[in-house]
Formats: structure tokens, sequence, C-alpha cells
């Protein structure tokens, strides 16, 4: 037995390969490097090498003033840049425990939701396109351009937008911008049905997606992974629900949530959140309260010294600002809680034991961002 | 434990760089329960004529310092947040604690900051949230700089690479973590560059001299 | 000297037909292939809302000819520990594979390279099936874990897939009772009907087999870019790789063309018997006009004056060919060339028919995985094709023996494989289940 | 006149190659020379108007096995089993059992013609092409005449091939935990 063991090693090559997945491979999502030690086709574990993006955003914002620092949250997560503008704007109005004015936050959550959608897009279309869908890819880009046009009509930047000051909003919402917003929320009920038709009963889709990357709810929870792929698991948490800030507590919206904690279930969790969303734009178009969009805060920024934690519910899961200030214009420590880098973390619970081909179904599923992985 | 009498006390006692020359408001002398509205909106904008960080005590604190006395150094609110300072001594016991007593299950986040003039350099921060409770606490855990605090990644696997990035860009070790390198930054650089030390400008020229090529990274 | 001189020319004398004909498959064949891409370019682009190459040529329309040059030009690289010889020779392999194939099929009763070989239709699909040689050496010899894995997995891919494949081209040999390509052909109009409604899950085998073996999604998984880079070509790049490109689009030609003739009615036009319907004979030529119209229509809306130059050009080649179409019905001496023309035309609609299929399926479908593809192939289609044989030759001893319907015995043979076939898709999907939920039983090993 | 000169630049080709395949020392050169060696061959039979036997070979030879060969070569790390279990007499025996052979082929060219029914030389045979299609002849030859020979063929492989799959399953099991 101990022989017939020993001559398998030698004869089949029972030693594992080591199969280096980036950091230029097409479905890593940029620069992300997996070391996959491989059996056969399986994997047996998995190291990730990250930081080729890393620009040390954390340390740029000890040197830069409150309101100078704003434009660069926008480069962490580039695909949902509104989101990180949020966050950030948010906290630092915590710490100067200013409000921004009711206009402003309902702005905010209308242009905040539809970077949600327009994330999410960007994630179905590279997701599709990672199990071997080509087209959905066109199509979702082909809606995220209309979201970036009215990005791009109302502060003229199209990713890397600036669009929130803190204290509120530098730009009053454009003439036409319920209409822009409305039209593509009524255009989109339409369009999501086209993904649907190509994914959701497909049964290669299915079968290349339900039960590979299961994670359940208590490991997302210990592993701090947050966002969809924690209501994929099954817990009806939203920290929009939770916690709300801007102006989510005056909007009606479900939660969705998975059973399994597969991949399928993310996708329909992240499906259903697009919808959601887009009620959120159709309620808050509906009604934006007239007033000031800007709060009172002065040129110069000097919150007390001190502390804040803030965390909003981003595309990607809990985006969180721990800010602490010692009383000048310069923030003392600025901490970023990147959802990407703590969801990738999750990677090798997921993918121990599936083939090489869900590994780009699962980081695919995670939804991670390099630049934010790295900061 | 408390081998100096309020290393917790604030930041502001020790204001780091020569900037912060005044050391703004006397923390949290004047307990002035009246500080929550305060928090409220606009007039605050310039100045702040009320301090934002005020002792705490309620259940929860009193729970902790029931179980762990005086490792439980201070308890503080700040902007209505609250934050526990404790003994590094004591970190995996309240951790520990914390997760299964207290049920705050979701370990948000863990980071650090650097004082370096403090006697205790660092600060380590454990963002943890209740998903029953839905509430947040925050420990704040100072360390020296020789010190090795324990890890936390045996009872949150987030840990492990939160733990990583600290010991990346602070240097702060953790005792028993499993491979604890580098995460952001190639492994063989010098230097931590989230110290207040490392100038923004700096970089370990001879590693980029070496492994780019070039002369600069700037 | 002398003896040798004249044993050439004797030899020349009679094979200048054959000869002609091989170099213009080895010439066109390339520029043909091009084209398929263009076209799969264009159909994609229509299909995904945008409009595809537009810029070189009017509509894209030269892009071919500027994407073989600029392959042509590209540096040459070989990686450092390649095996030289092999990396080098493997692209000939599959290239020469499928122009040889190539050689043995009939472009309608008229056109064709080779003499008609009495194993035609074995022969296509046995030299063909070459080509693998060249993937898996090429795999190999590039010395990268990306190529040797999509190698492998190719190899696998196509030996499971040819089985079930070959096998179900039985079912259309059986219905034929020769392997002849002209007598295939000639046995369809004999009975009246195409095979592929005779044996319809014959068919539906040897198409997704096809498509597998031609490895174009939803089975390319040799070569999934997501996931290997580019598989077995990853270290390939200039004219060796657009070799490996030719003879991916050759082999689909190939393959296009073995279905057409096996199934679908080879070069016989829709209703091949039924008189009345004769006029269908003068479709290609109005369809070449019909073209040659819509061409002048867009050429006045082309942006540059060149294009629409070009436009007319294409026009005119259009109305060039429909005369050739329509020379015979009205000049009498060229009545002869009639069925050599309209056959190649019916042929080659046919193949690019289900071509455009596969494209189709390309830019609808997500890619399957490699497990998933083998139990695919393994649990049912090769059972599903063995099972075909036995119906279809069942339902000829009914007819033959007992005197049966025909159609009566197919439509009740094809229930019966379609019952069982269904029996194996629920078993399949029984034990998938199964598989999947054993596998997902979680370990718990957490690490960075 | 042409066909001598097909048949010598297949049997060329054939000699050649067979010869580099058991000179080469990496095993993906000797299965591609053994490739070619299978071509050539087949291209022989091809001339001799054996048209069914040719695309046989092609793709059981050439499609079929040699596939599994590279297969198993590619996966298989032959360099360690080579140095530890080379057969040390390998080249002594190898030279005997050619060396018979070849005596053997010899004395049955050389005494064809002695052998009851003309032995090998087969004279007077109809030329290649105006045979009927070989395909069928040999399919009926085989479900006639060889039937019980076929049948015991078949028989073998599908116990040979039954014998693998059981074997392939016991390994997994005695694998899997």
């Amino acid at each position: 037995m101990q022989q017939d063991a020993s001559q398998k090693d030698t004869l089949l090559g029972a030693d594992e390969l080591v199969l280096n997945m980036g950091p230029q491979h097409p479905s890593t999502h940029g620069v992300l490097r997996v070391k996959l030690k491989l059996d056969g086709e399986r994997v047996r574990g998995t190291e990730c090498v990250i930081g080729y993006l890393h620009r040390g955003v954390e340390k740029i914002a000890e040197n830069r003033t409150y309101q100078q620092f704003a434009p660069y949250v926008d480069r962490m997560d580039y695909v949902a840049a509104v989101s990180n503008g949020l966050g950030y704007c948010e906290a630092v109005e915590k710490l100067l425990s200013v409000e921004a004015p009711l206009r402003a936050r309902v702005i905010r959550t209308i242009l905040t939701e539809l970077q949600r959608i327009a994330s999410h897009l960007l994630w179905l279309g590279t997701h599709a396109l990672d199990i071997g869908a080509l087209t959905p890819l066109f199509y979702c880009m082909r809606e995220r351009e209309e979201i970036l046009k009215i990005f791009e009509k109302y502060c003229g930047a199209r990713l890397t937008t600036h669009a929130f000051r803190i204290g509120g909003l530098q730009y009053e919402a454009y003439d036409g911008f319920e209409k822009d917003v409305e039209r593509f929320c009524k255009d989109f009920e339409r369009r999501i049905q086209e993904y649907v038709t190509l994914l959701t009963g497909n049964s290669i889709w299915i079968g290349r997606t339900r039960n590979v990357g299961v994670l359940n709810a208590a490991d997302c929870i210990a592993l701090g992974a947050s966002g969809p792929i924690l209501r994929a698991a099954g817990v009806k948490w939203d920290l929009r629900k939770a916690q709300p800030y801007a102006a989510y507590d005056r909007y009606q919206f479900e939660i969705p949530v998975g059973t399994n904690g597969d991949t399928y279930d993310r996708y329909m969790v992240r499906m259903e959140e697009m919808r959601q969303s887009r009620l959120i734009c159709l309620q808050a178009i509906e009604n934006i309260p007239e007033g000031p969009i800007m709060g009172k805060v002065g040129k110069v920024l000097k919150p007390p010294p001190g502390e804040i934690y803030h965390s909003i519910e981003a595309p990607k899961g809990i985006l969180g600002y721990y800010i602490v200030s010692d009383g000048t214009i310069q923030p003392y420590r600025v901490r970023i809680r990147p959802p990407s880098f703590i969801n990738l973390q999750a990677l090798d619970k997921m993918i121990r034991g599936h083939l090489v081909a869900d590994v780009v179904a699962v980081i695919g599923t995670l939804d991670i961002v390099l630049g934010e992985v790295d900061r | 434990m408390a081998d100096e009498p309020k290393p917790s006390q604030e930041p502001e006692s020790t204001p780091p760089e020569p900037k912060g020359a005044s050391p703004a408001s006397p923390p949290k002398n004047d307990a002035t329960p009246a500080a929550p509205p305060a928090a409220k909106p606009v007039a605050a904008a310039p100045k702040f004529p009320l301090p934002v960080q005020m002792p705490l005590d309620n259940d929860l604190v009193r729970r902790y310092r029931e179980h762990f006395g005086a490792a439980i150094l201070d308890a503080l609110e700040d902007r209505k947040q609250p934050y526990l300072v404790i003994d590094s001594a004591r970190l995996s016991d309240i951790a520990r604690y914390s997760r299964d007593e207290e049920k705050f299950d979701l370990l948000e986040d863990f980071t650090a900051v650097d004082w370096p003039r403090r006697e205790k350099r660092f600060d380590l921060i454990a963002i943890l949230y209740s998903f029953p409770h839905n509430t947040r606490l925050r420990l704040k855990i100072p360390v020296a700089a020789n010190e090795q605090p324990g890890t936390l990644s045996e009872l949150w696997p987030t840990a492990n690479w939160l733990e990583r990035e600290i010991f990346d860009l602070f240097g702060i070790e953790f005792a028993g973590h499993p491979g604890l390198k580098r995460i952001l930054l190639p492994d063989g650089w010098q230097g931590h560059p989230l110290r207040k030390d490392y100038d923004i400008l700096q970089q370990d020229t001879a590693w980029v001299r070496e492994n780019l090529g070039i002369d600069s990274g700037q | 000297m002398n003896p040798t001189a004249q044993a050439l020319l004797h030899f020349l004398q009679t094979w200048w037909v054959e000869l002609v004909c091989a170099v213009v498959i080895v010439a066109i064949v390339p520029l043909i292939a091009g084209y398929v891409v263009l076209v799969e370019r264009k159909l994609m682009a229509d299909m995904q809302a945008r409009l595809g190459p537009m810029r070189v040529g009017p509509h894209g329309l030269l892009q071919p000819i500027a994407d073989a040059v600029k392959l042509l030009i590209k540096e040459d690289l070989v990686p450092r520990d390649a095996d030289g010889l092999i990396f080098w020779f493997a692209p000939v392999i599959t290239m020469v594979a499928a122009l040889t194939a190539m050689g043995a099929l009939y472009f309608g009763p008229a056109f064709r390279v080779a003499q008609d070989i009495n194993i035609g239709i074995l022969f296509v699909i046995g030299v063909s099936s070459l080509g693998f040689l060249g993937i898996i050496l090429g795999g190999w010899a590039s010395n990268s874990h990306y190529s040797i894995i999509g190698a492998i997995r190719s190899t696998a891919q196509l030996v499971s897939y040819e089985a079930a494949g070959g096998i179900a081209i039985v079912s259309a040999l059986l219905l034929a009772g020769t392997l002849r390509i002209p007598d295939i052909v000639a046995a369809q109009f004999d009975s009246h009907v195409w095979f592929i409604f005779l044996a319809p899950v014959g068919f539906f085998i040897f198409m997704v087999a096809s498509i597998a073996e031609t490895n174009r999604a939803p089975f390319d998984l040799p070569e999934a870019e997501s996931e290997l880079v580019a598989g077995y070509m990853t270290e390939y790049s200039g004219f060796r790789w657009s070799l490996y490109f030719l003879g991916e689009y050759a082999n689909m030609i190939v393959v296009a063309s073995v279905a057409t003739t096996l199934f679908l009615g080879g070069w016989l036009r829709p209703f091949p018997n039924i008189h009345w319907l004769r006029w269908l004979d003068l479709l290609p030529a109005l369809f070449l006009g019909f073209v040659g119209v819509y061409c002048i229509y867009r050429a006045g809306k082309q942006p540059v004056k060149i294009q629409t130059g070009f436009m007319w050009a294409v026009a005119l080649a259009c109305f060039g060919l429909a005369a050739v179409f329509i020379a015979p019905w009205i000049i009498a001496p060229l009545r002869f060339a009639l069925p050599g023309l309209n056959g190649a035309f019916w042929f080659l609609f046919k193949v690019s028919a289900y071509i455009y299929v596969f494209m189709w399926l390309r830019f609808t479908l997500p890619r399957y995985r490699f497990d998933q593809l083998m139990h695919l192939g393994w649990y049912i289609l090769i059972p599903l094709a063995i099972i075909n044989v036995f119906s279809v030759g069942l339902a000829l001893l009914l007819e033959s023996e007992f005197g049966l319907n025909r159609w009566f015995t197919m439509i009740v043979t094809t229930a019966f494989t379609l019952a069982i076939s269904l029996f194996l898709v629920r078993m399949h999907d029984k034990r998938t289940a199964a598989a999947s939920s054993a596998a997902a039983v979680p370990s718990d090993s957490y690490a960075g | 006149m042409l066909d001598s000169i097909i048949f010598y630049f297949f049997a060329g080709v054939a000699v050649l190659s067979a010869a580099l395949m058991v000179t080469r020392r990496n095993a993906i050169h000797s299965a591609v020379f053994l490739i070619t060696t299978l071509l050539a061959t087949a291209g022989i039979f091809l001339q001799l108007r054996a048209e069914f036997l040719f695309i046989t070979q092609i793709i059981l030879y050439v499609g079929g096995i040699m596939v599994l060969f590279i297969f198993v070569i590619m996966l298989v790390r032959l360099d360690a089993p080579i140095h530890q279990l080379r057969f040390r007499m390998q080249r002594l025996v190898a030279i005997l059992v050619a060396a018979a052979l070849g005596m053997e082929v010899t004395v049955i060219l050389l005494l064809a013609h002695k052998l009851p029914g003309g032995g090998l030389l087969i004279q007077g045979s109809a030329p290649a092409d105006r045979l009927p299609p070989n395909s069928e002849e040999l399919a009926k030859s085989l479900f006639s005449n060889y039937l019980l020979p076929f049948e015991i063929a078949s028989i073998l492989l599908l116990v040979a091939m039954v014998g693998a799959v059981v074997m392939a399953k016991n390994r997994r099991r005695t694998d899997e935990p």
C-alpha cells in the first residue's frame, strides 16, 4: 500500500501544480494575482497577491485637507465613485457634527442609487463574460452609459465624479434631471428583463453558478464579507435599513436575500438590488424637496479633535471611514474599510475543492475592484 | 496593567506633528451631559463650544468593567459613538467576550493609528458591529512599538488580512498570526508607510532601483 | 530522362483540374475564413447593439485583409523554453488537416477537388480530426501551464465528442447506405426528404458534437479566455497564431459541409422533387440581385467617396454573379451549367446557415465547465447516439421487412429515442445534484 | 512510374521516421515520429486503393491510440521513471529480437513462392481501381465469412472495456478516502 502510494506519486505526478493567475490575466478584474494550487483542475488552495495598485490613499489623506482629499476617494472603487464620495462626505460631516440639507441628501440618494445600478451592471457584464456569455456585457454597458450620461450632465464627470461636497452639494440638479432619471428607470425595467432572459433560466448559467463558491451566513460574518455576499447567504441586513443615512429612511424598498449563499444567489440578489435601486430612484424623483443644497460649513474645515466611524452600504458591501481629527485642517488619520479587500479574503474559503473554471466565476461574483483592494 | 495613567485620554494630548501645536480642547474634564445636542448641525460649523468626547457609563460599559475590571482603561463616547480603551494584554479575552457574550459578531474593521510621541505609540482600533443589537462598539488598544498584541484572526478570520495590513503599514506584529507578512507592499520593502515618521515622499529607493530598474518611483 | 518527363506530363494532363482546385482551396480558404470572421464580428456586433468593424473599407469589408497583413508582419515570438521544432510545426498540422479534409468535399455537384473517394465522408471526418494533433502538440511545445491545460482539455473534449459525433453520423449513413458523398445526396433526393427530418436526433447530436469539435462556444474550453487566457494558443502570435485561427474556421466550414451533406440535403434545393417549385432555382440570382440593390442603396450613405465607390464595386460584383446565375436560363447552350451553379449556391447557403447557428449560440450562451462538458458528452450524448443508431436501424428494418410506412417507423423510433434521452437527462440532473451536494459539504480551513 | 515514386516516398518516410522514433530521447518527439510512420503507412494503403484500411488507420491509430499515448506522456512525468526503471539489458535484447524478425521476414520473402497458395505474392489480381468499393467488401466478408471471429473479437473488446472501467472504479474507491 505504502509502496503503491509512493509509486503513484512519482508516476502520476501527484504533486500539486501551482498555476499563477494574474496579474495580467483577463478575468482577475485588474491586477489581482492568485496563486492556485491545483490537483488536476481542482483547486486545493489559493494565495492572493495584491498591492499592485497600492497608492497609499490613507497616507495621502494625512497630507491633504479634508476637502482636498474628497476626490481621492473616487479613485478607490472607481466604478462606484459616487458611493465612495457619499461615505466620505457623510463621515466628515459627522465629524463636524453638521448635516447636509434634505434636498442635498435626496439628490445624493438618487445619484448613489444610480451608481449602485451602474456598479452592478458592470459586475453583471464582466461576470457573465467570465462565465463565457459575451453578450450581456454589451447590454450592461449600454445601460451604464445612460447612467454615466446623467452623471456627466450633473457634474461634468463620468467616472471619478466627485459629485458631492462636504456639507452638501456643489451643483444644483440640472434642468431635466428628474426627467432623465425617470426615463432611465422606466427603460431599465424592460432592459433588465433582457438579462433575465439571457441568463436567469439558462441551464448552463445555472450549472456554472449553482453551488459554486458557497459561503454560508456564519462564514460570511466570520470573514467580514458584506453586501450582496452576506445577503445571498440569507442575512436580511442592509445598512441602508439598519442605520439609514442620506435619505434612505424616506423610501420604501426591500432587501433581497438568497438562501444558499452560492454564486447564483448572489446573482439573483444583485439583480433584485438593481430593481430596488430603480424603485428608490423613482420614489425619490417624485418629490425632491426644495431648499438649499449646501449646509453651513465653513471654507476651512477644522473638525474638533476626536474621531468618527461612519459606514455606508456601498454596492460592494460595507464601506467604512474611520477618521481621526487632531483639530487641524488635515485629518490625522483616515482609515477606509474597503469592502472589496475584505470580501476578497473569502476567496480561498469559497474556491477550495472547485475547478479552475470556477475560480473566475467566484472572483467575478465577489465583485472586487482592485483600486479599492489595494487603495 | 495600566502602566501609564491615561494613554487613552486621547489624541489631542499629544498632537504629533509640529503643526498641531495647540492642544485644542482639554478633553474630558467638563462632563456636561448636555453635550449631545451639540452634535446637532448648523451653529456648530466653525467653532465647537462643546466638547465632543465624554465619558460613557451605560449598561454595556458596566458589564465590561464587571468582567474585566482594570483592563477596561477607559470608556468614552465621541460624537455619540462609544468606544472602550482596553489593555492590550487582555485583548483576545475581551474580543472573545464581545463576540460571544455581547454578540458583537462582526469585526467590521481593524486598524491602527500612530501617535509617535506617546509612550505607547500605537492605537489599535477594532470596530465591532452587533447584528442582533444593530450597534457598534470600538475597542481602542494602545500598544507600544515593541509590543506584540495577540491576534484576533482566530476569533474572526477576517482579521487575518487586516492584521497583515496593519503589520505592513505600521509594523505592528501580532502574536500567533498565521503567516504574518506584507500584503500591500512588496515583501522586501523597508519601512512602514503609515507611521508618522515616514514622509509622504519617502520610498524604499533601494528596492525600487533593484526591482523596477528605475531611479525613483516618484 | 525522357520517360520521367513524359510521366510528369501525363500526370499533369490527367490531374490538372484537381491540382488547380487544390491550389484554389489553399489560396482561397484563408480568405473565406477571414471573411467568416468578419461576418461573425458583424453579427456579434448586431446582436450586441453595436456596429463592429467599420473603419477598414465600407462596413469594415476590408478588415480581414488588414488583419491578415497585420498578422503577417507581426513579430514571431517563440518562448525560450519551447520545443522549437514542434512549436513551429504544430499550427501547420492543424491547418493542413483542415485543408486536406476540405479536399474531399463536394461544394455542389460540380465543384470538388478529389476524385470521388468511395469513403468520402469518412475521409473528411477522419482527416479533419487530425487537427487536434496540432492543438495538443502546440500546447505541449509552448511549455506553459495555460497552454498545456488548454491542450489537455482540448484533447479530452475532442476524443469524447468525436465519439458522439461519429456515432451520430452513422444514423444518416444507415439511411443513405453509402459513404460516397454524391450518393448520399442522391439518396436524399430519392427519398424525397432530407435526412434531418428522418433522423432529427442524429442531427442534433452531430450539431452539438461539431460545435464541441471546433472548440466553439459554449464548448470553447480549450481556449476559454477568461480562465486559460487563450488555452493552447497562449504563447502563439503572429502568423502561427493565424494558422491556428484559420484552421479553426476552416474546420468550421468542414463540419458545416459534412452536416449539410449528411442531414440537410447537400446541394439540393428545398423540395427538389416537386416540379412546380422549379422557380426556386431562380432564387440565387434574385438573392444576389437583392444584395446588389441593397449595396447601391447603402452606397449613397457612405461618408467617404472612396467607400461609395467600393460599395458600387461590391454591388456590381453581386450583379455580375447574379448574371452568371441567370445566364443559363437565357442562353440555351449554357444550360448544362445550371445544376452545378445552383447546387453550389444552395450548398453554400446551407453551410452559411449552419455556421450562423454556431455564431448565434456563441453570442447567447455561457460557457460550460469542463466536468459539465464531460458529463454532457459521456452521460447524455454518447448513449443517446448509440440508442439513436439502434432505433434508426430498427426503423429501417421495420420498413424493409414488414413494409411499414417509413414516416411512421421514423416517428415512432424517434419518439422512443427522445423518451430515453429524457430519462438520461433526468438521471444526469440527479447525478449532478447529488454530486454538487456532496461537493458542497463545507470544509473549514481558512487561510490567507 | 508515378506509383513507384509515391510508394518509395511513403515507404522512405515510414522507415526513416520509424528509425527516428526509436532513437529520440524525448517521448513526445518519439510519438510524433510514430504518428508520421503511421500516416505514411496509411498513405501506402491509400495507394493500394484500400481506402477503408487507410481511414481506419488514421481514425483509430492516429486519431485514437496516439492521442492516448500523447495524453499519457504529457500527464505522466517520464523523466523520473526513466532513470529508475531503465532495463539494463534492453539494447542486447532489442538487437536479438530485431535480428530474429529481420531474418524471418527475409526468409519468408525469399521462400514465398514455395509456400502453399503462392504465399504473399498475389499474382494477377485485378487493377485496384476496378475493384468494388472495399469498405462494402470488407463489411460483407466481416459479417458473412468471418462473422464468428468478428464477434469474438467484439466480445473480447467489450470484456476489456468493462474490465478497464471496473479497474478504474476500484482505483478511485481506494483513492478517495
